[in-house]
């Protein structure tokens, strides 16, 4: 019952953004786009803190990985964009497991000073390697290279639907960790992690399998960012867009499925019409995160759970 | 020049830095020593210290009197601010530590933000209270950084004394060491909290007062340190205080030296490389204790 | 050779030795209580026989093999399963749940984290576990909601779904009513027929009912060893811990 | 351009002042929302003879451009105000759209699309650092909206960019650093220590002037990239080479009174040649405490800062305009320094957009009529000195979207700016790197 009630809930949810494409101006279809994409590395974040209750303050260099592997392989090599896109996504998986080896040495708040660091030395290398990937300025990707079967993804339905299959995707790969065996261990890593070692079990590898998950999607959203928009910068590189996939996440709910997706949505139509009457939206985000902890620790789906929706993952 | 001066100079500025980055460091690992938490802000407690000096050196007007109003009230003020945030906002979730991360981030945001709109987006400077310069055999050098080492060496020298010696220093152990029997003991917990957060604040504020005249004041200078302080306490070891400043010294020495002869950006890639290594051969740092 | 052997075993914290050189000795299939005044290093020793610690000095020996430097996990795969002092259940999940988490681990053991469960084998295997607590009819309750007596015995399913050759029970009848306590100790001679128990405890009843020999530990070291009668009687126990 | 300019050095503001500023930026902020909210009115009303000429102005009010943004802002008003006065572009007066991108590239992008979508724009105009213009340009391409840049970055004639983004106001770094070349080696000295930024538009400095350089017959004899966050410089001068006859510098960022500061501290009385970017001092007060230093030493200008004895008229006129006073300060507050050698591009290109649209006889928002303004514009060949372009003649090459200008070497004497040099526009330009005029519309 709660199972069906769970699938309609997420299956609704996916036909609405498939039929907002019909509705939307322009604008915001655009926005909507990348709004999934973006959500996507926000799902490769809550695996991480939502489910595992790791916190991480540098997975920017995960979407990074996606980013420039995909980019600069198209830019320099001319690949196609799907086999571009394998690639991040495969070079975001073998960087993720390569941090987390060392990284999750570490627990609790030694994680979270680590990851942003590491995060911090990757944004540095891509201004080192200046040569290459052209620093802060960053790269465009023409046009010409970002065609998949004739189809260009500059136009506007084939990108918005792509963006939702991404989106799908991931939200589909979530939705079957966290109710498989697996995504149960996660769980109860998050909850008391010395008990589940002395269940027998190697957390460490399970800690390592989620961050490999969570960069593996990080990865994907940050190699279709580049495909679809064109632009390859160190910015996305930044503390910043760290930070962000904490807020959406928060925001939307930890540890829900459709948290990351929400969030991002919030966040950015609050950050839209902010600023249009000021020039502080750093102030609202500020705030939006010291109030999220002081008055709603678990988001809004976290909070619908607590109250009604009891059968939402 | 040649490799002797260079090597010389190259030491004398990374000294320079490792004092004032053990002042922030030092903070930063007291905070997580005696509460358990780790200060996302902290940069930006840096950044309001250089920020207010600047303040009240412009409304003195005569440098060395303003330099010296901004020393003693720039980290009062900045202390002050900081038992607000910890009583309005920390201890209503009880410093548990994720959420105390969150929030720090998000007062990072706020107070970049308010910098920038009372303060703008400038770079200021102030004014050093002395100013000459040395003339050694081969290159000229500030002689208001050596006045910051040794202001920064008394600081912490008297920071180690109010630890190691003093009745406040003691309660602030014996939390550190058991918060739950502190309480039972009649140790006010609630205010040593309080107070450690403040003094955490106030170690940072007067490492920004004292980079001011050096470096100027700009409502974004609260990253670096951060990063680096960091970097230095997951070497030095969370929480410790007698490894944080010999991380400080180990950072601050080696970034000088690298960046004079290579690149500063290989240089912070190169400590955080150092940083994998440590935590891959021993993850409670080097001087820290096993995890409690 | 012993069933589980410690030689000179010590472990340190700074200047504080909990556990002084201690050798030990349990043989297979006996139910032995650990018993001694609060820091006498009791605890300390489980936690390193489990593997929670590690040892400064010495050497574990289990079943003929040294198992000193196992993670807690290879130790749980050879057996020596760990019932927690303070009740660590998973609050939000159901019975079945926290107990299905221990029997999945003991049907995937040795395989990688995505394997796959068949899933009618772990539906029984909880049910099973659950059973023998006499908790399955309360399968689906979330473990949160269950009385403090019955989340003990929770613990206690999610151990024996390991299929603990040896069952290490920290403590585990704090708390309990004299009601639950009498229950309780048929549960462990039922669990004794096909495994071993070592038993951490304070309450003395409980010790005497159920215990087959007794190990008496005060300042980090072993102080006496025997029968609960040899131990009733044993002036240097009475004086350092009975407090006669 | 990219750069963290906004960090200006100023000790001597008053928070007063600074109040009084935000205030005004309050205004400017609260303005332009109102002008948010007019394109649906204008819409429903439908009265106005002729419809306006929307211009969607990509600003960065917040973020490291913001002290840019700033002079970028009035300049543009300024222009837009003189030539809405003036009877508008082909009869329709401009509704200027500003929009804030934060000086970030994605946020960049977005703004084109709200411009494009949302405001449905006909022109899109104004960024300045190199990082948003290589986010935005994609999108402007994609949606075939005319995007016109004042960033001096070398993005656009590279290539890199599309068909309808153009930068048409303000010379390439490329060719300002190559015109500079002839006159360091002549007057200065042949072997060249370079200081600059360790990002995308130092690097084109690095790469353009190495080059020029050597074709004098100099020599960079060591390059010391200095990255964006630095605060502190000693540690870098020990690596200038002794026989540095001139040290290059274009140094950014917040520290650049300690950049100044530190070297006056090292070098003493004892200094070579020094030559600079005013991109190192734009917005800054040559007279700032501390910047003594530089007496003697020499400044590359786009734009003189300072009015010169033979000011010609049209200075005078777009001082007047923009409310700039003789030394390149605001004409309210003496303190509040001009980025004068890159505003004026605004101006420029606003011009060059009311002659595009009118010779291409652009009527609406339509797909043919954004080609037909993208061939009018690039069909362009210059333009000469005069009210509608104060800093001199232009030329344009169509094929690579880019003008190229005179260019200004002063000397520091006295805490103000005496040109020296004006170079020949020949001197900076290139054989074109790429044809724009090629790819499809």
């Amino acid at each position: 019952m709660d199972r069906h009630r769970s699938l309609a809930f997420h299956g609704g949810a996916l036909a609405l953004l498939f039929l907002l494409q019909f509705v939307l101006p322009p604008y915001h279809h655009t926005n909507f786009t990348s709004i999934m994409v973006l959500a996507t590395y926000g799902i490769g974040y809550n695996i991480l803190i939502g489910y595992t209750g790791l916190l991480s303050l540098g997975h920017a260099m995960f979407f990074a990985a996606g980013l420039y592997a995909a980019g600069l392989t198209v830019h320099y090599f001319n690949i196609d964009p799907i086999s571009a896109f394998i690639l991040g996504a495969a070079a975001a998986l073998a960087f993720a497991t390569a941090v987390g080896l060392v990284a999750l040495r570490t627990t609790g708040v030694s994680f979270m000073i680590v990851t942003m660091m590491f995060a911090q030395a990757c944004f540095l290398l891509i201004l080192y390697f200046n040569q290459v990937t052209r620093g802060d300025e960053g790269l465009v990707l023409s046009g010409a290279a970002r065609q998949i079967g004739g189809l260009s993804l500059t136009n506007p339905t084939f990108r918005y639907n792509l963006a939702l299959a991404l989106f799908t995707g991931a939200l589909v790969l979530c939705y079957i960790l966290i109710r498989s065996r697996v995504g149960r261990v996660l769980v109860a890593i998050r909850e008391n992690e010395e008990r589940v070692k002395m269940l027998g079990y190697h957390t460490f590898r399970y800690k390592l399998l989620a961050l490999a998950l969570s960069g593996l999607l990080s990865g994907a959203a940050g190699a279709s960012y580049a495909l679809m928009f064109g632009y390859v910068g160190a910015t996305f590189a930044s503390i910043e867009y760290s930070i962000f996939a904490l807020l959406w996440v928060l925001l939307g709910g930890a540890g829900t499925v459709l948290g990351p997706i929400i969030g991002a949505l919030l966040m950015f139509y609050l950050v839209e019409w902010t600023s249009e009457v000021t020039q502080s939206y750093r102030i609202v985000v500020g705030a939006a995160l010291v109030l999220l902890t002081l008055f709603f620790p678990k988001g809004i789906l976290g909070t619908l759970r607590e109250k009604r929706l009891r059968w939402l993952p | 020049m040649s490799l002797g001066p260079h090597l010389l100079l190259a030491l004398m500025e990374g000294t320079v830095a490792a004092f004032v980055l053990a002042l922030t460091a030092l903070g930063l690992t007291l905070v997580f020593g005696v509460m358990r938490i780790v200060n996302v802000a902290h940069g930006e407690f840096f950044m309001l210290g250089a920020v207010f000096a600047w303040a009240f050196a412009h409304l003195v007007g005569n440098p060395a009197l303003g330099f010296l109003v901004a020393v003693i009230a720039s980290p009062i003020v900045v202390g002050g601010a900081a038992l607000v945030i910890d009583r309005a906002i920390l201890r209503r979730f009880n410093y548990q530590p994720e959420a105390t991360i969150v929030a720090t981030i998000g007062l990072l945001y706020i107070i970049q933000q308010l910098v920038l709109i009372f303060y703008g987006p400038d770079a200021r400077s102030v004014e050093a209270p002395i100013n000459f310069r040395v003339q050694l055999p081969w290159f000229g050098y500030s002689g208001y950084k050596l006045v910051v080492a040794g202001i920064a060496a008394l600081l912490l020298l008297a920071t180690w004394y109010g630890i190691a010696k003093t009745k406040l220093g003691l309660v602030m152990r014996a939390t550190q060491f058991d918060s739950e029997t502190a309480q039972a003991f009649g140790i006010p917990v609630d205010r040593v909290y309080a107070a450690v957060f403040a003094l955490g604040a106030m170690l940072a504020a007067i490492a920004g007062v004292l980079i001011v005249p050096i470096k100027q004041a700009y409502y974004l200078m609260g990253l670096d340190p951060l990063l680096l302080s960091f970097i230095v306490v997951i070497i030095g070891g969370l929480g410790s205080l007698r490894g944080a400043i010999i991380a400080a010294f180990v950072i601050g020495i080696s970034d000088g030296v690298i960046s004079v002869f290579f690149s500063p950006n290989l240089s912070k890639i190169l400590a955080t490389l150092l940083v994998a290594l440590v935590l891959i051969f021993r993850p409670e740092g080097l001087f820290g204790g096993k995890a409690r | 050779m012993s069933f589980l052997e410690t030689k000179a075993l010590s472990r340190r914290f700074g200047g504080l030795t909990a556990v002084d050189t201690v050798d030990f000795r349990l043989e297979a299939g006996e139910i032995r209580a650990v018993i001694g005044p609060n820091g006498a290093g009791k605890t300390t020793l489980v936690s390193m026989i489990c593997g929670r610690l590690a040892p400064s000095d010495g050497t574990i020996l289990f079943d003929g093999t040294e198992i000193t430097h196992l993670p807690p996990w290879e130790r749980v795969a050879r057996g020596i399963v760990y019932t927690f002092q303070i009740t660590s259940v998973f609050r939000n999940l159901s019975c079945f749940e926290n107990v299905a988490l221990a029997a999945q681990r003991a049907l995937t053991l040795g395989k990688a984290p995505w394997h796959t469960v068949d899933s009618s084998a772990l539906a029984s295997s909880v049910t099973d576990a659950l059973a023998r607590v006499h908790l399955h009819e309360r399968s689906d309750t979330p473990a949160a909601n269950l009385p403090y007596g019955h989340q003990r015995l929770l613990e206690v399913a999610m151990s024996l779904a390991l299929k603990p050759k040896l069952l290490v029970l920290d403590e585990p009848t704090q708390g309990l009513s004299e009601a639950e306590i009498t229950d309780f100790c048929s549960l462990v001679r039922e669990i004794a027929a096909d495994a071993t128990i070592l038993l951490i405890e304070h309450n003395m009843d409980v010790v005497m009912e159920l215990a087959e020999r007794i190990t008496v530990m005060s300042n980090g070291a072993i102080l006496a060893e025997g029968t609960p009668a040899e131990i009733t009687a044993n002036a240097a126990v009475q004086q350092a811990y009975l407090g006669a | 351009m990219t750069r963290s300019k906004t960090p200006k050095s100023n000790n001597q503001k008053s928070l007063i002042s600074r109040r009084a500023a935000l205030k005004g930026l309050g205004a400017v902020a609260g303005g332009s929302a109102a002008l948010g909210l007019a394109p649906g009115f204008v819409r429903y009303i439908q009265v106005s003879a002729a419809e306006p000429l929307k211009i969607g102005f990509q600003a960065h009010r917040t973020g490291i451009g913001a002290a840019y943004g700033r002079w970028y802002e009035r300049t543009t008003n300024a222009a837009v105000k003189l030539i809405n006065d003036a009877g508008g572009i082909a009869g329709r007066p401009i509704q200027l759209i500003t929009e804030d991108d934060g000086t970030d590239p994605k946020r960049g992008s977005e703004v084109v699309e709200k411009f494009a979508s949302q405001h449905k724009v006909d022109i899109t105009f104004g960024t300045l650092f190199s990082h948003v213009v290589m986010g935005s340009a994609p999108r402007a391409g994609e949606l075939k909206m005319p995007y016109y840049v004042v960033s001096e970055g070398h993005h656009v004639a590279s290539g890199a960019l599309n068909r309808y983004t153009f930068q048409p106001g303000i010379t390439d770094v490329k060719a300002q650093v190559s015109s500079m070349a002839p006159w360091i080696a002549g007057n200065l000295g042949k072997k060249i220590t370079m200081i600059f930024p360790d990002y995308a538009f130092g690097y084109d400095h690095r790469d353009y002037f190495s080059a020029a350089i050597e074709k004098q017959g100099g020599q960079v004899l060591k390059l010391l990239p200095i990255p964006a966050t630095e605060t502190s410089y000693t540690k870098y001068f020990p690596q200038i080479p002794s026989d540095t006859e001139v040290l290059y510098h274009v140094m950014v960022g917040p520290g650049v009174l300690t950049f100044v500061k530190e070297m006056g501290e090292f070098y003493g009385s004892n200094r070579p040649q020094i030559f600079g970017f005013i991109d190192s001092l734009e917005a800054v007060d040559i007279a700032s405490p501390g910047l003594e230093f530089l007496d003697g030493t020499y400044f590359w200008e786009a734009y003189p800062r300072y009015a010169q004895a033979n000011q010609s008229e049209a200075d005078k006129f777009y001082r007047a305009a923009v409310g700039v006073d003789n030394n390149g300060a605001s004409l309210e507050d003496s303190k509040d320094v001009a980025t004068y050698s890159h505003m004026f591009g605004c101006w420029e290109t606003l011009y060059i957009i009311k002659e595009a649209v009118e010779a291409s006889g652009y009527q609406s928002a339509t797909a043919a009529d954004k080609k037909k303004l993208v061939e009018a514009t690039e069909a362009m060949k210059g333009w000469k000195e005069g009210n509608e372009h104060p800093q001199g003649d232009k030329t344009f090459v169509g094929q690579i979207h880019q003008c190229f200008g005179h260019q200004f070497i002063s000397k520091v004497a006295g805490g103000k700016l005496e040109v020296v040099h004006k170079t020949e526009i020949a001197d900076g330009t290139y054989e074109p790197e790429t044809d724009y005029t090629k790819m499809a519309l």
